[in-house]
């Protein structure tokens, strides 16, 4: 009984998500496909609580529902015409339509064969084996920070790398108008709140699901939030601390990696014992830069004054 | 439990089949974004279904955090490509504006 | 003893079927989302994800036994806010 | 008992839910929509977290639990205010 019900949970999670998906695709305006994108990621973050990845459900909560939307939807302005058309002949039609439908027949049975297959070493195993000396509980956290921290080091190269494409490519965008009083209203209230559920996040990932990717790009939703209800504030910005920020991360992140070489050999290779500092420590510093690069690539080129660092003062400090 | 990685896992490749379909059908840059982007939740959702053990076990925390690792690098990758498309219609639209110029 | 477990799978039964009719609800909501026909009526069906999104992390944190999952509830929670508010503030109005 | 108490609140909560998402296909305009979305997030959602209340033992979630519970309140009072002034908005540009 219990499983029959699990499965029709199961389905229609997966039928929904496919329509989404599918109505994503195939919307003819601009606007509608963003509006369903936004609904699928909240979808999405339902589905990996749902397969027990609380650490994905977060980070897909505030990156799919929030930033990623919030990305999309500044960006639809760029573009004059907003409706969707292809282009291609019928015969290209055709061609596509069944090149996807192999492709898919062929993913479907190795996928099919492949789970199929006897169990090989899990991971996991191992993964569960070392968490003692990780410095943190959380086995997520210990493998993007302690096993695999060479991949998260390269992750926020590519983060700082893509938020550098940015602001060589444009100025930022005009200011929007402005909102409404109730909204500047509620985003005195809430982006607090938000900069401590960040905080939280950050906090909790040692022993529970969160951790600096989560946590950063709450602090970039809550960035996001002051930019649509005051949309001229990017003009208090603080450009020098905007700059040293922006590189924090990985410059911590380098440092203790060349510290602990000088004394264990290794790059990256913690002494146990001070583990779960050296990890707070980065992760810290990886939050903060991972808002001010999510922040800068919303606003979507430099601040004015970018170049110079004469910045307009009007009196607001700089909040990230 | 196999059922149910084979369900997540087979959802996950109908999510790339249609993000792919779409990528190669549209030519408008946004569109075409947001279907790479559903290709690439096709291939989380697989990594996950793999991942996956079952209503009392523990899953796999290996692509777990790959996966997160996935997430925000494809969010920085669709910001940097956003900014490309920024930048290339202004240059498409300062092209015509000087042509039409000409034009006079 | 027995009588305990029983009435647990009873209660997950009853949560399981909660979660059934809870994404029955999500699925019609999403109906208007497709139907639109203006793009506040495809809005208003993302807010219903949004707090039909909540019902259904605080309904599988007790079925999963993962207490976790009321962090991602809270999270979502505030950042339906934000993606509406994006959705709400952006600048084209045409459908 | 506590269980059975707590599936009622929770089938008591669905009921709101699933009424309001009826509510969002059936209605005429976008703004009787957005009302008809009210009673899920007020209503539907308190009478769920009452139920997921009784049956969460930790104190601490709990706690928890009430704040996503007012947050979501606040939230769909200033979506909805969003929504329907863009609404408005689009409105009078047609005029």
């Amino acid at each position: 009984m219990i499983e029959i019900l699990w499965f029709l949970v199961d389905s229609m999670l997966v039928l929904l998500l496919l329509a989404l998906a599918w109505t994503t695709c195939s919307s003819r305006d601009v606007m509608r496909a963003v509006t369903l994108f936004i609904a699928m990621g909240l979808l999405l973050a339902i589905i990996w609580a749902r397969l027990k990845a609380p650490d994905l459900a977060l980070a897909e909560a505030i990156i799919g529902a929030g930033v990623s939307g919030a990305l999309l939807l500044s960006a639809i302005s760029d573009y004059p015409s907003t409706a969707i058309t292809s282009h291609r002949s019928p015969l290209m039609h055709g061609i596509i339509n069944t090149f996807t439908l192999a492709l898919t027949i062929l993913m479907s049975w190795a996928v099919w064969h492949g789970l199929n297959m006897s169990d090989g070493v899990r991971l996991s195993e191992q993964v569960s084996s070392q968490i003692p000396v990780s410095g943190v509980s959380n086995p997520v956290t210990a493998v993007l920070l302690n096993f695999r921290a060479y991949d998260t080091l390269l992750e926020l190269a590519v983060v700082l790398t893509a938020v550098l494409a940015v602001l060589i490519l444009n100025d930022k965008r005009a200011d929007s108008a402005a909102s409404s009083p109730l909204l500047r209203g509620m985003t005195r209230w809430l982006v607090p709140l938000l900069v401590v559920t960040s905080g939280y996040l950050l906090w909790v990932g040692a022993h529970a699901p969160g951790g600096a990717f989560q946590a950063g790009a709450m602090l970039a939703a809550a960035m996001i939030l002051l930019q649509l209800a005051y949309p001229s504030i990017h003009r208090g910005f603080n450009l020098y601390l905007l700059r040293v920020l922006l590189v924090a991360g990985i410059f911590t992140f380098v440092l203790v990696g060349l510290w602990m070489m000088s004394a264990n050999d290794d790059f990256l290779a913690y002494t146990p014992a001070w583990a779960g500092t050296l990890i707070l420590i980065i992760e810290t510093a990886a939050t903060i830069s991972i808002a001010a690069a999510l922040t800068l690539a919303y606003i979507g080129g430099r601040p004015t004054g970018w170049e110079t660092g004469d910045h307009v003062i009007t009196g607001k400090e700089d909040a990230g | 439990m196999i059922s149910t990685q084979l369900l997540y896992s087979l959802a996950g490749v109908g999510l790339f089949a249609i993000g792919l379909r779409a990528t190669l059908l549209h030519h408008l840059l946004l569109p075409r974004l947001l279907a790479l982007n559903v290709c690439g939740a096709g291939v989380f959702l697989i990594f996950i279904a793999v991942a996956y053990a079952g209503i009392e076990g523990m899953a796999d925390p290996v692509p777990h955090a790959l996966v997160l690792t996935g997430i925000v690098v494809a969010v920085s990758a669709t910001a940097m490509a956003l900014a490309l498309g920024r930048r290339l219609e202004s240059k498409e639209s300062e092209t015509m504006k000087s042509e039409a110029m000409k034009d006079e | 003893m027995i009588s305990a477990s029983a009435s647990t799978s009873i209660l997950t039964i009853a949560l399981l079927f909660a979660l059934i009719i809870l994404l029955l609800s999500l699925f019609i909501g999403l109906i208007r989302a497709w139907l639109g026909p203006s793009v506040e009526d495809r809005f208003s069906a993302v807010l219903l994800i949004g707090t039909g999104g909540v019902a259904i992390l605080m309904i599988l944190a007790i079925v999963l036994q993962i207490p976790a999952l009321y962090d991602v509830a809270l999270v979502l929670a505030l950042l339906a806010v934000v993606g509406t508010v994006a959705l709400t503030q952006s600048e084209t109005t045409h459908d | 008992m506590i269980d059975s108490l707590a599936v009622l609140a929770v089938f008591f909560g669905l009921f709101f839910f699933l009424s309001g998402s009826i509510g969002l296909l059936r209605l005429p305009d976008v703004f009787s929509r957005l009302h008809a979305l009210a009673k899920a997030d007020n209503i539907g959602l308190a009478f769920v977290t009452l139920g997921i209340i009784l049956l969460e033992p930790s104190l601490l979630n709990d706690i928890k639990l009430v704040i996503i519970w007012l947050l979501i309140m606040a939230a769909s009072a200033v979506s909805s205010h969003l929504v329907a002034r863009r609404a408005l908005r689009g409105e009078r540009d047609d005029d």
